[in-house]
């Protein structure tokens, strides 16, 4: 028996930007049905990481792969239709839109509508209609009409979430989720997050230690470009590279 | 907690509103109550359409264009070349304006999509100049700045000609809006046109909900490059006259500024400009032919700092404010 | 300030003339005027109403008792689909009688097929491209054209030790016009054309061409631009250019040194020669009394140039056609009798070809002298009766 | 050969100079505000009829006219500034492309009204007339002229930005605004105080380009000199002064040179190059987006 293959994985990935190398040949996989923190101190390029993976960013050298797909090359669009999915760090939604809009635009692009033209919603009310039903999912139901500007930040934060689930991921990375969001609104984002599906894999970038341990089952730390270290929660916690890396991050401020 | 039933937003936008068809019969009936201003109702019709044209690209799909009398004028010569150089016949002439159109939107389409903001600003701007400067130098055959002559169209359908009131103008004006208006609502009522929405809300996120823009926005950008063509087909054959100006940076920067007036992204943004500017042209301009530019320049200014989402934007912030709060999320819209 | 004041004591002269003459029941006579009177040509226009208007002033305003009234639209062109729009709205709703006024060549041909639709005389009053008069026979033009000029001046310089000439034209269409009748009659008189470039209508910068032509080392430099910033601009640049050092004259249509701008040229354009119909310095009673008239409604401060005498000439046109008409605007017996006009003009004798219905003017030689504080066209030559040589109909 | 090309160069330069002085303030504002002035145009009209009218009625010297014109322009800007652009920094541009054409509409029919639609020239010293020798070179005196002050001019503002104090703000505030505001700077009064230098500016510009292009009208702000100053901030990269200037100096140098060399398609010359150049980079040749 072979092992599994990793929902993603990438292997002796690198991108610098002239002398500044974001990505120094990481390999990488996140087994299906991951929960896996990616951490490291501010510009140790994990955000870079997330763009490489998602196809903003071109790589240098090194291979991408999805459920055993080769990726490297493919535009993002096709990634995303493949399953790779990500949200922002800095909410990146559509002001003007509801909701149930955002979502519904989502789905279509998910079940190849999209590019229809001359034939409006009529027929495709079932797709609408499951848009609404995830929003219930994540406790949207009631700003399903709401103009998405309008809805405060967690709220927006969860609808950041929620575009990314309607497009049906397989890996989902979530970059820094609960970002910013201020403690009573917080709730219903981590429920929402403890509550996705068992069969994606997610991999989130996240800041705030505790999250990290209330979610991740496996933490990878990365440093200046490179994996410094991969284990479960108890291991990191103990790790004393890891220790000494946040806490000179620290003095570095 | 939910009283609106799943859904339901789309199908009810697209519902056609008792507004919209009072607002087609009124334009139908102005041979009634403006006989004598006809040649005005029909140009105005045809900036209403060239104006949607651009709406689709900058209101629904936020790409500026400050070259767009490009189409216009290449749908304009088209006509005009067609009818002088002995194909009369309206309707067809108009088809190959489209399309002729079109295709130099689709080729344009492929420099386009590779840009934004300011340099997608500045590159429209220079193909149009250029266009302009090309048809200037091929005087030969465009007749130059003396404009092109002889244009000679045969009646509509072989049975209405077109008459010095305008009125056979008018109705051939009036059926093809109507027409340009019925597809571009139902393009952006379509999951298509809500993707091109999303691109204007968020070009950046497109890509990572999985949708392939440059494919669509090429595409768009063709469908509103016909779409001036045929606004300029039409101008062509109800003056019966092609000037350079139909490709001119004015036209240009006119067509935006009265789809800015009349509010982008709302569909009769551009009718409703086109009539404000326009009239208000012809009346300021009546009235006070040396100065009028200042009385015109005085709305503009008035309207950004009452109804900066222009008339139409205007009006349903004022809507909402009458209905209340609980309609906002609607009237927004 | 003095002209909008003085404006305005001419209007209200004009219509106290009318009132006096007119009886309450007959209808007045309309004539739809179609000029620029904002925009870029805007001073184009207003010249050429102001003095249209002077001249009703000047004659009573009314004919038989019937009221002259003056409709005028503006087209804040070029735009020729308004123009074509206001032609149709003034036929049509204002029921006028003439069309009158047309300052630029797209606007008048745009009406065109409309005046030979409702058979109303459009009467010309700038547009100075040939073809104009060929595109309705309601046509008749009272200004000139640029071909006349062209051929007239390159006849001279040929008559007078020019052989070699260079010529710069703005790239549009009067601009290919004049450079083509130039080099026709230039050449045919046995002058060589020693290059010629024609200049981008956007770009007021002309030193680059002036280089060129310093490197062809032409006798002459033979120029057609619009009247107004660029004819000050091009001008400067033959001075700044050293051209005049290298020997080489500068000539030109009458357009750079139009009465209007001629004082902005300062003194480089002194010694210029141009060929034009109109100088407001023509030693004529009519014309000392037609400036006179212009000053005292318009300010002194404004000189009458040739767009004003194009609007004078085509009103008198006009109302002599009328009063023979004794106040009956038929149209078709109005365009036989403009057709055939002929009269001692401001500018000088004018008349029209009745073949062509097209201007017939005496094409003056001229040159730019400081005279009392400001420059003038002096005229030292005169070609009379000269046609657009060009046109067969 | 020699003396063609230097020539050729020297007028390129002095029609580019004249091009930054007018289009300058417009890339610092465009690029400080994301601010879209179309009615820049208006400020270098208003100085060139400023400076006409301060030389031929008012009797003031050429030289002394000039920096008055600049002063005043500039107070104009910055009244204007206040009173009315401020309130629109946030709204979206096609909502400044309104209100400063709407603005600009305005202006056009104000100076019909009080300086007539006939253009208007103005007089300037006679050592400005005719040629003069300069570097072995016959060359025109008000092109030297123009060349000399206005390349004066372009040193003082690029070595200024990047020397001193204020112009380290309004980098600083081109760079980010909120990292600037952050750092304690008063944005609003930096962009004030830039938007009056670049109206006054804008309208020396102006007084100065009344003899270079011949006269001025009333149309003067909706002409193609608009286009021109766009082509110039945008090829230059919004708020760079250095790409403000290159790209001044290179459209007058290809007008130049297409019209020497290639005067069939001089017309085309400038918006081609323009169209390749952004094709090339779109953030402008010196741009920093």
């Amino acid at each position: 028996m072979t092992a599994p293959t990793p929902a993603l994985a990438t292997s002796g990935l690198s991108k610098s930007f002239g002398a500044l190398g974001v990505a120094r040949s990481i390999d990488f996989a996140l087994p299906a049905g991951a929960r896996h923190a990616l951490i490291g101190p501010n510009g140790a390029g994990k955000t870079s990481f997330i763009n490489l993976l998602t196809g903003a960013l071109a790589p240098d050298a090194g291979r991408i792969s999805l459920s055993g797909t080769d990726i490297t090359e493919m535009p993002t669009h096709r990634r995303v239709k493949l399953g790779l999915v990500r949200t922002f760090q800095i909410t990146s939604l559509f002001p003007d839109f509801t909701p149930l809009e955002s979502l519904t635009m989502t789905i279509c692009e998910r079940e190849g509508v999209a590019g229809r033209m001359l034939r409006g919603f009529r027929r495709l009310s079932h797709l609408a209609d499951e848009a609404h039903a995830l929003l219930a999912g994540i406790g949207l139901a009631d700003s399903a009409h709401a103009i998405t500007r309008t809805l405060p930040y967690g709220r927006q934060r969860l609808l950041e979430i929620g575009v990314a689930l309607a497009a049906r991921p397989r890996v989902l990375l979530l970059d820094e989720p609960a970002a910013g969001v201020p403690e009573k609104e917080s709730g219903a984002l981590l429920e929402a997050i403890a509550a996705l599906p068992d069969d994606i894999a997610v991999m989130f970038i996240e800041h705030d230690m505790d999250l990290v341990f209330r979610f991740a089952r496996s933490i990878t730390v990365l440093v200046a470009g490179q994996v410094l270290c991969e284990g479960t929660p108890a291991q990191i916690a103990e790790d004393a590279r890891v220790r000494e890396v946040y806490l000179g991050a620290h003095f570095d401020g | 907690m939910e009283s609106i039933a799943p859904g339901a937003g789309f199908e009810r936008r697209s519902r056609l509103r008792a507004g919209e068809v009072l607002l087609w019969l009124a334009i139908a009936a102005a041979p009634l109550y403006v006989p004598g201003h006809l040649v005005l109702a029909s140009q105005i019709l045809i900036t209403a359409l060239f104006a949607l044209s651009l709406d689709l690209l900058l209101g629904y799909g936020g790409m500026i264009s400050l070259g767009h009398a490009a189409y216009f004028g290449t749908g304009a010569y088209t006509a005009g070349l067609l009818a002088q150089h002995g194909w009369s016949e309206p309707i067809s002439g108009l088809v190959a304006a489209m399309l002729v159109a079109a295709a130099l939107g689709f080729a344009a389409s492929f420099v386009i999509v590779r840009l934004s903001g300011v340099a997608l600003l500045m590159v429209t701007l220079g193909l149009g100049l250029l266009l302009f400067e090309l048809a200037n130098a091929l005087a030969d055959i465009t007749g130059g700045s003396d404009g092109l002559q002889g244009v000679e169209i045969a009646p509509l359908l072989g049975l209405f000609g077109f008459d010095m009131v305008g009125r056979t103008g008018f109705v051939y004006a009036y059926l093809v809006a109507l027409g340009a208006f019925a597809l571009v609502r139902r393009i952006v009522h379509s999951p298509f046109g809500l993707s091109l929405q999303g691109y204007r809300e968020n070009p950046a996120r497109m890509a990572q909900i999985g949708a392939p823009m440059a494919a669509r926005l090429r595409l768009v950008n063709t469908i509103s490059a016909g779409l001036a063509g045929l606004a300029g087909g039409l101008l062509a054959q109800t003056t019966q006259f092609v000037g350079l100006d139909a490709l001119g940076f004015e036209r240009s920067a006119e067509v935006v500024i009265i789809l800015i007036l009349g509010g982008g992204g709302r569909l009769y943004g551009g009718l409703v400009g086109a009539l404000v500017f326009m009239i208000g042209r012809d009346v300021l301009s009546e009235a006070n032919p040396e100065y009028w530019y200042f009385w015109l320049g005085l709305i503009l200014v008035l309207v950004v700092l009452f109804m900066p989402q222009g008339i139409l934007g205007g009006g349903a912030a004022l809507l909402v404010r009458l209905r209340g709060r609980a309609a906002l999320g609607e009237a927004a819209r | 300030m003095i002209r909008r004041a003085a404006f305005a004591t001419a209007s209200v002269l004009a219509l106290g003339l009318s009132l006096v003459g007119a009886r309450a029941d007959s209808p007045p006579i309309r004539i739809g005027f179609i000029v620029d009177l904002s925009g870029e040509f805007a001073d184009y226009g207003t010249e050429i109403l102001n003095a249209a208007k002077l001249y009703l002033a000047q004659h009573g305003g009314a004919i038989a008792g019937r009221k002259i009234e003056i409709d005028a639209k503006d087209t804040g062109g070029p735009n020729p689909e308004v123009a074509k729009r206001l032609a149709q709205e003034l036929i049509v709703n204002d029921k006028v009688d003439l069309l009158a006024g047309f300052t630029l060549t797209p606007e008048a041909l745009a009406v065109a097929p409309l005046a030979t639709e409702a058979k109303k005389p459009m009467v010309i009053m700038n547009a100075a491209t040939s073809i104009v008069t060929e595109k309705s026979p309601y046509i008749v033009r009272f200004s000139f054209t640029l071909g006349e000029i062209a051929s007239v001046l390159a006849k001279w310089a040929a008559e007078n030790g020019i052989k070699k000439v260079y010529t710069l034209v703005s790239d549009y269409g009067p601009g290919v016009n004049a450079e083509g009748a130039f080099k026709k009659y230039f050449t045919l008189a046995g002058g060589t054309i020693a290059g010629s470039d024609r200049s981008p209508l956007k770009g007021p910068e002309f030193a680059p061409f002036m280089q060129r032509v310093k490197d062809a080392k032409p006798d002459a430099l033979f120029v057609f631009v619009p009247s107004g910033d660029q004819g000050v601009a091009v001008t400067k640049a033959y001075q700044d250019s050293g051209l005049a050092g290298a020997g080489i004259k500068m000539i030109a249509t009458g357009d750079i040194t139009d009465e209007a701008v001629i004082d902005q040229l300062g003194d480089a354009a002194v010694g210029l020669v141009t060929a034009f119909h109109y100088s407001d310095t023509h030693p004529s009673e009519a014309n000392k009394e037609y400036v006179k008239a212009f000053q005292a409604a318009y300010g002194s401060k404004l000189r009458p140039d040739f767009m004003s005498v194009g609007g004078y000439d085509g009103m008198h046109g006009i109302y002599d056609a009328l009063v023979r008409l004794n106040g009956n605007a038929d149209p078709d017996q109005a365009l036989e009798i403009l057709r055939r006009e002929k009269f001692e003009s401001p500018r000088g004798p004018f008349w029209v070809d009745p073949d062509t219905r097209d201007a017939v003017n005496t094409v003056y030689i001229r040159k730019v002298e400081r005279q009392g504080g400001r420059l003038v066209n002096t005229e030292f030559k005169a070609y009379p009766d000269t046609k657009d040589p060009d046109k067969t109909k | 050969m020699a003396v063609e090309l230097l020539t050729l160069l020297f007028n390129g330069l002095a029609y580019g100079v004249l091009l930054f002085l007018m289009a300058i303030g417009l890339s610092v504002t465009m690029g400080m505000m994301n601010f879209v002035n179309l009615a820049h145009g208006a400020f270098a009209m208003l100085g060139g009829y400023l400076g006409i009218s301060l030389t031929t009625r008012a009797g003031v010297p050429f030289l002394a006219a000039l920096p008055l014109v600049f002063v005043a322009v500039g107070a104009v800007g910055a009244g204007i500034e206040v009173t009315l652009y401020r309130r629109f920094y946030r709204s979206p541009q096609l909502t400044h492309v309104l209100f400063t054409i709407g603005l600009t509409f305005m202006a056009v029919a104000g100076a019909t009204y009080v300086w007539g639609s006939q253009i208007a020239a103005m007089r300037v010293p006679d050592w400005l007339i005719g040629q003069t020798m300069f570097l072995g070179l016959q060359v025109g005196s008000y092109r030297l002229f123009l060349l000399l002050v206005g390349g004066a001019i372009a040193l003082a503002l690029v070595f200024g930005l990047e020397r001193t104090r204020f112009g380290a703000m309004v980098r600083a505030t081109v760079d980010n605004r909120r990292m600037a505001q952050s750092l304690g700077i008063d944005v609003g009064r930096v962009f004030s105080l830039t938007f009056a230098l670049g109206s006054g500016l804008a309208g020396l510009g102006g007084a100065l380009a009344v003899n270079f292009l011949g006269g001025i009208q009333p149309a003067f702000p909706l002409g193609y000199l608009l286009v021109y100053f766009l082509i110039v901030v945008t090829v230059g990269g919004l708020g760079s002064t250095l790409g403000a200037l290159a790209a001044a100096l290179l459209l007058g140098l290809a007008d130049a040179a297409a019209k020497f060399y290639a005067p069939v398609i001089a017309s085309f010359a400038i918006y081609l190059v323009m169209v390749v150049l952004l094709m090339w980079r779109p953030h402008g040749i010196l741009g920093r987006r």
